[in-house]
Formats: C-alpha cells, structure tokens, sequence
C-alpha cells in the first residue's frame, strides 16, 4: 500500500481554548484535525479530572492534526501563539499516511 | 438571633446540605464515588431550565413589576462594583498578586446560580415569597464583574491586554445565561398554561435533583479542597467568609433602595453574597491565563459555596426578614 | 381556515416550540450551550420508551383492532412509495444529483419520531383521540425508505451497489426501531396494570423531557444551520416544505382508506409528511458514503422539522379533523 | 407451591422483568441499542441513593430496631462465610482453576443491588413489610467475601499475595457502598420530613427508572453471553443456578434465627443468594488479575442475575412466606 | 527495560464503520486494537461536533492498533478496503513496545 | 519554531489500575501525563466496551506521556512494575515537542 510523508501534531490544551485553536490552526491552512476528548491529567498546575465537573474552566481537549512536512513551521507557528499563554502540550511525530492527496 | 440559629439548624439538617456533605466527606476520604461529568452537566441543564421558568411563569402571573428593570439595573451596579470592594479587602487582608486578587475578585461580583436556587427552596420552606424575576437578575450579575477584574487589571499593568471582542461574545453568550433567560422568557410567554404542562417534570422532582446535583459539587468541592486546600493561607480563606457578608450588605442595602418583599430581599443578598464557579472561572482561564485557578477555584467552590449553604442563607433570610420586618 | 390558524397559534406559543426556537437561537449567535451527547442519547431512549409503552398499553386497553395490520401495510407500502414521489420531485425541481436527490428521498420515506411525539401531544391537548398502534405503524415505517432509495440508485448506475446483509441487519435492529417495538410489546402484555406502575415515570414528566429534548434538537438543528445551510440552493429549501405537505396527502389518503380515527389520520399524515434524521443519515453515510451529508441533514432536521413542528402539525390535524367530520 | 407458580407468572410479566427480556434479545440480535455509559452510571446513582434514603426514612421510621446490629452482624458473617461454600462447590463440581473459583466465589459471597431493589419492588406489590435497615445490611454484605476469596488464594498458595492497604480502602469506600449508607444515614437523619421534600423525586419515578436500568443491563448481560457465553461449561452453569438457592438456604436460617419479618427474612434469602457484579468483579481485576473475567462476569451476570430476577425472587418470597407463617 | 519495534496504526473513521473496519483488522489477523471516542473534527466535508446528537451518522471513531512491522501492509489493505469509499483518515508511526509476545 | 527531542509513551491500563499507574509515574519523576477515555477494544482476552457499563471492572483507559529521553528507562520500569499482570499496552514514539521546559 503506497504511503506518504506526514507529521502528526498533537495538541492538548485548555478545552476553553479549543476554538481559538482550531480557528488558528484552519487560518495557518491546516485542512483537517480531530479532537480527543481527555478524561483527566496531571502537570506542573496540578492535577484534574472532568468527572463530575459542569464548568468548562478545567478541563483539556486533544487536538490532532495530520499534515504534509513542509506545512509543519507554519501550523507550530500558529499553535504556538494561542498555547503561548496557556497550559498545555505540543508534540510532533513523523508518520505516513494513506492517500495523501487528502492533506 | 434565635431565629437565625433555628432557621440555621432546620437548613443544616435539610437534605441538600446533607447530600452536599457527603459528597465533600467521600472526596476527602478519597472514595471513587464520582458523577460522569455528563450527568452532572445534565442535572446543570434541568436546574436552571426549571428555576428560570418557574421565573418566568412567577412574572406572567404577577404582571411585569415597575421595579423589574430597576432590580435589574441594580443587579448589574451590584456586580460591578462587588469585585472593587473584593479587590481592595484582597489587597489589604492578603498577600495575593494583583492578578490573582483580580481574578479572585471577579467571581464574588458574579454569582452562584445554586446557592441562589438553594436560597429558594428555603425560602419556599419557609412560606416566604419572593419576586419571580429574581432569576432574570441572577443572569444579569453573572457577566459585569469579569468586565470589572479585567479593568483592575488593565489599569495596573497599562499593557493594554484587552477583552477580546470573541471572548465578550462567549461570556455574554455562555450556556448558563442563555439557558436562564430563554427559559425565563418561555416561562414568561407561556405562563401557568405551561408550566401545567410541564409541572411535573420542573416543579416536583425538583428538590431530588437539587440534592443529588449538591452531592456531585460536594465531591467536586472535596477533591479541590484535597487538592488545592494546600494553596489557601489563612488570609484568603477568611475572605472567603467574610466577603459574602459584605456582598449580603450590599445587596441588603439595594434590595431594601428597591422596595423588594422579604423573599426578594434575601434574595439579592444572596447573589451579592454568592461567588461565581461556572462562568467567570472560564472567563479567567481565557482572560487572565496566569492567574492560579487553584486560588480562585478553591475560595469560590470550597469556602464560599459551603458557608453560603449553611449558614450564609439563613443568616442572610434572617436578616431581610427583620429589615423588612416581614 | 380558523382553526387552523388559531391551533398554530396556539402551537407556536406552546413550551415546546419555543424550547426548539430557543436552541435554533441560541446555536446561530454561537452560544456554548450544549447537550452533552450522553444526556441527548438518554432523553431520546426515554422518549422513545415512554411513546412505545404507552402505544401498547392502549392497543391492550382497546384490543387488537383489525385495522392494525393493514395500517402496518399501508405504512410500509408509504415508505416504499413516498421516496419515489420525492425523487421525482428533487430531479424535477432541484439540481441535485441521482445520487444525492436519492439519499434525500430516503429520508422523507421515512418518519421523524419526534414529530410523531409532538403530534400526539397537540392531539391530546386538543382532545382528539387517536389509535395506539399508530406508534407501531412508525416503526414500521423507518427503514423500507432505505431500500427504495438504493433501488433507484443501482437502477439507474446499473453498478449492482447492493444493500449488504450486514447492513440490511443493522437497518431492520437499529436502536430506535427496536426500543419502540420492544416498549411497544410490553406495554401491550403489561397493559394498564404495568402502566400504573410506572405511570409516574412515562406519563407525568414527558412534556418536560420533551421540552428539554427539543432544545436540544434546536441546538443541533441550528448548529446545522449555521454550517451547511449554504449548501442550500433554492430548491430544495422549497422541496423541504413542498414534499411534507404531499407525503401528508398521501398519509390522508390512507388513513381515510383504513378507516382510522380523526387522531389516526392526523398521525398517518404527520408520519408521511415528516423526514427521518436518525435511522436513514446512518444507513446512507454507509450504503451511499458519497451523497453529501449537509443536504439532507440540512433539509430534514434544519428545513422540514421545523416545518412541520410549527406549521405543518396543525394543518394536518385540521386537515383530518375536517376530512373526518371529526 | 401455587402461590410460587402465580407469584412466578405475575413476576415473569411484570414490566422490570420484561425490559431485561427485551435488552438481553437486543444484544443476543447484536442491535446497535445501547445506553451510554453515562446514562447507565447515573440511573445506577439514582437508584442506589433512592434505595438507601428510603431505607434509613424507614429506620427513622420505626425506630432503631435492636435487631439492626445483629441483622448487620449476620450480613457480615453470611459474606464471609458463603465465598467458603461457593468454593467448595466449585471445586467439587466444576473444573475450574483454584484461582478461578475463588474469583467466582467473591462474587457469591457478596450481594447485587439490584437484585435487591426488584425483590423490594415485589415485596411491596404483594403487600409484605420488610425492615428498612435491610439496605444496610445490603452495603455491609458487599465488601466481607473479597476477603474471603483472597484468603482461600494465599492459603493455597502461600505465596503472600497480600491484600495490599490501598485495595483495602479501595474496597470499603468504592461509591455503591459510600452512596448506599450515605443516604441510608441522610434518610435516618432528615426522615419522613426529608422524604415528603423528595418523595415526588425518589419514590414515585423509581419503577420507571428501574425499567431502563433493567433494560440496559439485559442488554450488558446479552452482549457477555454472546461474546463470553462459550466460556461456560455445564459444570459452572449448574452451579449458577445452584449455589443462589444454596445461599438463600443460609439467609433462611439468619433470617429465622434474627427473628426477621416475612419481608425480612426474604430480602436476607435474596442477599445471600446474589452475586455481585460491580465491586467484586472490579475487586478482582485488581488483586487477582490472571483469573478470567468472562468466568465470573458471565456467571454472576448472565445466568445468577436472571435466575434469581425471574424465578430466585418468588421462590425465595414463597419460602420465607411458608417459614414465618407470613 | 527490553523493547521491541512495532507499529502504531491509528484509523479516524466514521463511528458507523467502526464493525465494519473492526471486523476486516480481525480478519487481516490483527490480534488487538483499541477505539478511542472522538468529540469532533474538521476536514474537506466540514466540521462536527457530537455534542447534543443522537444519530451516529455523524461523528468518527479513532481505531488504534500495535502490530509486529511484517503485518503492517495486510493491516494497511484490509483498512484501505473498508475506508475507500468513506472520510477517515489512516496514518503509521514507527513505536517500540513492551512485551512483544502479546502482539 | 525550536522544537526538542522527546518520547511519547502510551500506556493502555485497565480503568482500575489508573492511580496506582499514575502514582508509580509520579515516584518515577514524571511531571506530567494526560488521560484518554477508552471506548472499547479488543486483544487477547476478548473484545469489550463502556456502553451501558456501570462497573469499572471492564474498561481501559490510555495514559499519555511525553518525557525527555533520559527519563525514559525509568518510566518503563515504572510502568511495568505496574502493568506486569496485567491486560494492557504500552508503546513508546519519538517525538519533538514544543517548550522542552515543561518537561
Ligand atoms: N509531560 C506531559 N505529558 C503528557 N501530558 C502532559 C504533560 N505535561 C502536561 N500535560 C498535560 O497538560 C496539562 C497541563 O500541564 P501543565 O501546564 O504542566 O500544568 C496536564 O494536566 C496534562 O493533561
Ligand atoms: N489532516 C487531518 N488530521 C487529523 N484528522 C483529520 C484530518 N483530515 C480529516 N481528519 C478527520 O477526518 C474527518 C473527515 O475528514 P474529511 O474526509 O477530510 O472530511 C474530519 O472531520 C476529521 O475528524
Ligand atoms: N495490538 C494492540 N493494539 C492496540 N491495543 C491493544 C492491542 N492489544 C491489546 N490492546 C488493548 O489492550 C486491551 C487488552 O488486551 P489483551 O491484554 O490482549 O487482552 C485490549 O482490549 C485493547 O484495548
Ligand atoms: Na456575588
Ligand atoms: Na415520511
Ligand atoms: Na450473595
């Protein structure tokens, strides 16, 4: 099975700031992402968890983006001043996908 | 003071406080009792669905009062000005930053929708009455103070972080409000015609939601206290306690300017005295990223709401019985 | 012309339509506010219970009458039938494509129970009576739809796209259809002693959860709106208010033939005249991946949903009470 | 040996009995109907605050009857001791694995709360009292067989598989047991008053609600036959629905000796004779991982839990009516 | 602590294919995979959300898979043939797991 | 956009083992991780799902956790101390992530 050359980036970050991301993300020509719902976590702000919870002040989203190599600076770009402020994580991943034409 | 102290009694023996501290008792002992955050959200939903149509209805009923806009307006002066006088007691009793200060000041001019409804069922308990469009106040408080904090802020700093016009859009626009007023409104158009339609879904198993919906903030309430607990220094805890007295002065003094009943006086007491946990600890989470939510989260959730439950509400139904010699 | 004009009136201001106007609202300003999907889920399980079970205590209570298998006829032979009238009218009137004017017509076929629910609560708050089996009759009428829809497309692509069994399967045992038969069958083996035992559960609160339900349909309706509503041309924004008008002619020709009641010819044209948003979206996004989704979401939850919940019910129920005599 | 047959029927066709009918037919027809996790969690919240509050209304009630401690005492016993037999039958008539059977065994030892809930709901249609502390004893059973089972696994193998403390705490303050006394203890507390505040909320829709929550655990049940049915040899089968009347034999027994109501003495027989299916089996995973779940969830859920819902319940109601000349 | 090369394939795909796609892997002889939910996306057919929705026609499921690298290409065949027609995305990532017996 | 080398470790665990996982990470030094619901899955002993669930007996969760490199031998040994018994995956990606303060 023929595959391409993608990075994956996976961002997870305040779930507040999720529309802000993606309305990022689509401006810095990113075609597709997915959102993870995350169920809890820990980090340097402590530790939190949804269950029970009804305000949307804690709480993260994971953000996951399939894009072709070359598109990678500006998308980081992009992330990068909206998690700038924020808690929250970025990471990339080389990987290869089927039918590339749609990236 | 007799009245207080059985008034008080009756209320901590009461269901809800009861199903509220279990919930804080099995979060300390670390239990795994928890409520899927859909649930919760879901109890969220029917609670204030149910107290802004029944607030409507009230209004439908009793013809729109000349001082409905007035408690409005008054609503709003209240819930800007509450965070000032939060800030400064901040400033002065605490070794909070600005940032933090601010933010913390923010959620005691909003307001807490359930300590609201909780204040009603004692007062429906009671036999007081109280004006139905109350809640349209309770929805008009909830935003002005972020607007408040922000300014504090923005004046301190100079650097000109401003409001966003998206993040204006999204405080003005968020889930509670909308879910406030348009069921006020519905409740408002369709008046006891609809709510006999409905009466058995919104009226009757009203109190039952309320106690399970405390239980969950309960546990919420107790797993921040385990977590965050460790942030709070004696400075901010006792303005957890006494800021809601001083927000009940306040509203005591608007709701009596207003010539509001017994029960709409408590009432304003209430929201001034309440601190905010849905609404503007999203706002701060967006506005003033840097701010420590654990301060705000455990003050508002942790200290603030369970004072108001227990003895803030009798206290406060006390004492706008006695000014308004009701 | 009165009547109908006074029952829409009466509809239009009723709790349910203005919790539906409400969610519609709220999602075009882009408010947050939102269902959780598990609690959306949870209301339609119930609903979808309580209109099952309450079916069958009245077919229990009345006895099994000898219309009740050919109204299953006449509804399944409608649900074949009416997707060919609306491809035929979607190929006439609008630019679609085969492949998406067949997709389309699969849905108007088939029935939107939610519209069925809110015209069995204008009947009964009108006071006309209707046959309980109705309920059985709409679930009879969902999935045949599907089949006619991908007859005319391997008809006229000749590609053998067949209907998979596994997919045949899934349509006939799909959640909604077997949650109303089940209910269905147990209220009608309980009967009115199973019913007074949870009497309390599906009776009292259902225009309440219905409210909520609607609420949230209007949140997804409008969300609909605000995201594929430029997908649609002219056309078939017309053919979404055209097509329920003819379906509920059909539904009246029917009814009048079998002989039903004024309230069961007004569910007859209520089912025929309503598009399916549950049932066939899913059979189409696997058996026919490639029509595109936001036409005929857009057009049967944005476009003839709302149709036939503010006007369309009361035209129909006047329309059968006139051609009934009733 | 008539009045087990009429009670049998009347049960069979009762509307609980008929919604996990139809959930275990959904599955075994692999429909895609299914209840979302969230909605399952709360129903079960529900029903647990709802079974625990009325109970500790009725202590509160009558008065704290001296057997409550004794009655408690003989729960703890019971759970500690039937694990034991549960063993030894295993073990005598089944292949199964030391590690297997004492797994399995946990699971007898201790209670399902549902089985419970539908033997009170036909205990009150047929008119017989019951202790309301039973629910206590219910909570108090939970716990005692986990530690019976690993006794008969370290015995066995002296390999010091210990109890670890933090299984321990898990155990006792898992949520069913921490919500089950929470509001056992709240209901004893606030009383007939507290009930009238949420009477409408948990008395009234609490059969509906358990039709749902039968529904959607016929449905779990029906998938763990169909996916973990072949698991089962005949031995274990056999002993599935054996060792539940063996159990009830030895609830017979204390419920005599303690002196029980008929209501009582029934509720002691169901207790003994279910099996758990959510804290012990979770339990299970933790300390005793290698042992196979589709053996004990399968058991205790898809035959153990029918048995005794459709024919265990009357037998055991029919027993205790011929024992205490009730 | 002793690893092993595997690889990680993660399919986005429509939650109504989810069987369909499930029941291809296990006939590919995949020998475990595990769905995460997904709580919207974006991509060339638009954006979704599957908060307050009661259908499945709308929403996508994420199916995760560890394989031993010789099974990738029958895994990649079998998922291509249920995905074809349909949205979804498929990407691969190089990983190294514990316990390699298990796959 | 300066990005650092870093691990992405994916730890899939019964529900029940959650905090005794995340304890064991936290006393190996991990300052951070983020926890995604599971909906169901499939392996060695047989497929599963949360719908309609009640007990936590079944069910999965999937802990996620990026660290620098160095630290990686002693998460896996954490991790396996955990795991050990049990059902479950864990797998390890390379990866650059954003702010290597974080971690
Ligand atoms: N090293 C990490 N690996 C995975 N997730 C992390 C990591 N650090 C932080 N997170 C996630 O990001 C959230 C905020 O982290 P922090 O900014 O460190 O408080 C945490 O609650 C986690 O959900
Ligand atoms: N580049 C991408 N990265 C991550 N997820 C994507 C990407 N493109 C599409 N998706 C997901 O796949 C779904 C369908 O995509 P599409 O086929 O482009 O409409 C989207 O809604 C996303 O959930
Ligand atoms: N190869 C795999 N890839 C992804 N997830 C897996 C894999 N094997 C097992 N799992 C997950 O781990 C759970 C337990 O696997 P097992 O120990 O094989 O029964 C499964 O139900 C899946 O959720
Ligand atoms: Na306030
Ligand atoms: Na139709
Ligand atoms: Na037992």
């Amino acid at each position: 099975m023929q595959t391409h050359k993608a990075k994956r980036v996976e961002i997870t970050i305040e779930a507040i700031m999720q529309s802000r991301l993606t309305d990022a993300l689509t401006k810095a020509g990113v075609t597709g992402y997915t959102i993870l719902p995350v169920f809890g976590g820990s980090g340097r702000s402590g530790q939190w968890s949804r269950s029970g919870q009804v305000s949307r002040a804690s709480g993260m989203v994971c953000v996951v983006c399939m894009i072709r190599p070359d598109r990678l600076d500006g998308l980081l770009d992009a992330a990068f001043e909206v998690v700038e402020r924020h808690i929250g994580v970025v990471s990339v991943v080389d990987c290869e996908v089927l039918r590339a034409e749609r990236f | 003071m007799d009245q207080i102290l059985s008034l008080a009694a009756t209320n901590l023996l009461s269901p809800i406080i009861l199903c509220f501290a279990l919930g804080v008792l099995a979060a300390l002992a670390r239990s795994d009792l928890s409520f899927p955050e859909a649930v919760a959200k879901g109890m969220s939903i029917y609670l204030l669905f149910a107290i802004g149509f029944k607030g409507g209805v009230s209004v439908a009923d009793h013809g729109i009062d000349a001082r409905l806009a007035l408690s409005l307006l008054a609503g709003i002066v209240l819930s800007f000005l509450l965070p000032l006088i939060a800030f400064a007691l901040l400033r002065g009793m605490t070794g909070l930053s600005r940032l933090d200060a601010a933010a913390v000041a923010a959620h005691y001019g909003s307001i807490s929708i359930v300590t609201f409804v909780a204040a009603t069922s004692v007062l429906e308990s009671s036999g007081i009455a109280s004006e139905g469009y109350m809640v349209a106040v309770a929805a008009a408080m909830e935003a002005p103070a972020i607007l408040s904090a922000l300014w504090l802020i923005s004046r301190g700093q100079g650097d000109g972080r401003r409001m966003d016009p998206e993040l204006m859009r999204e405080i003005m626009l968020n889930g509670s409000i909308v879910l406030l007023v348009g069921s006020f409104v519905i409740g408002g158009i369709t008046g006891a015609d609809g709510l006999a339609r409905i009466e058995s879904f919104i009226v009757s198993p009203f109190q039952g939601v309320l106690c399970l919906f405390l239980l969950d903030m309960g546990l919420v309430a107790g797993r921040g206290l385990r977590e965050g607990g460790a942030v709070l220094r004696p400075g901010p805890l006792v303005f957890g306690v006494i800021m809601p007295v001083v927000g009940s002065a306040f509203g005591l003094a608007a709701g009596l300017l207003l010539g509001l009943s017994t029960g709409g006086v408590a009432l304003m007491m209430v929201l001034s005295a309440s601190a905010s946990y849905i609404a503007v600890p999203a706002a701060m989470r967006v506005a003033l990223p840097e701010a420590n939510p654990s301060i705000y989260l455990t003050l508002s959730l942790g200290v603030t709401f369970p004072f108001n439950l227990t003895l803030g509400i009798p206290l406060y139904v006390a004492v706008a019985s006695f000014a308004t010699g009701g």
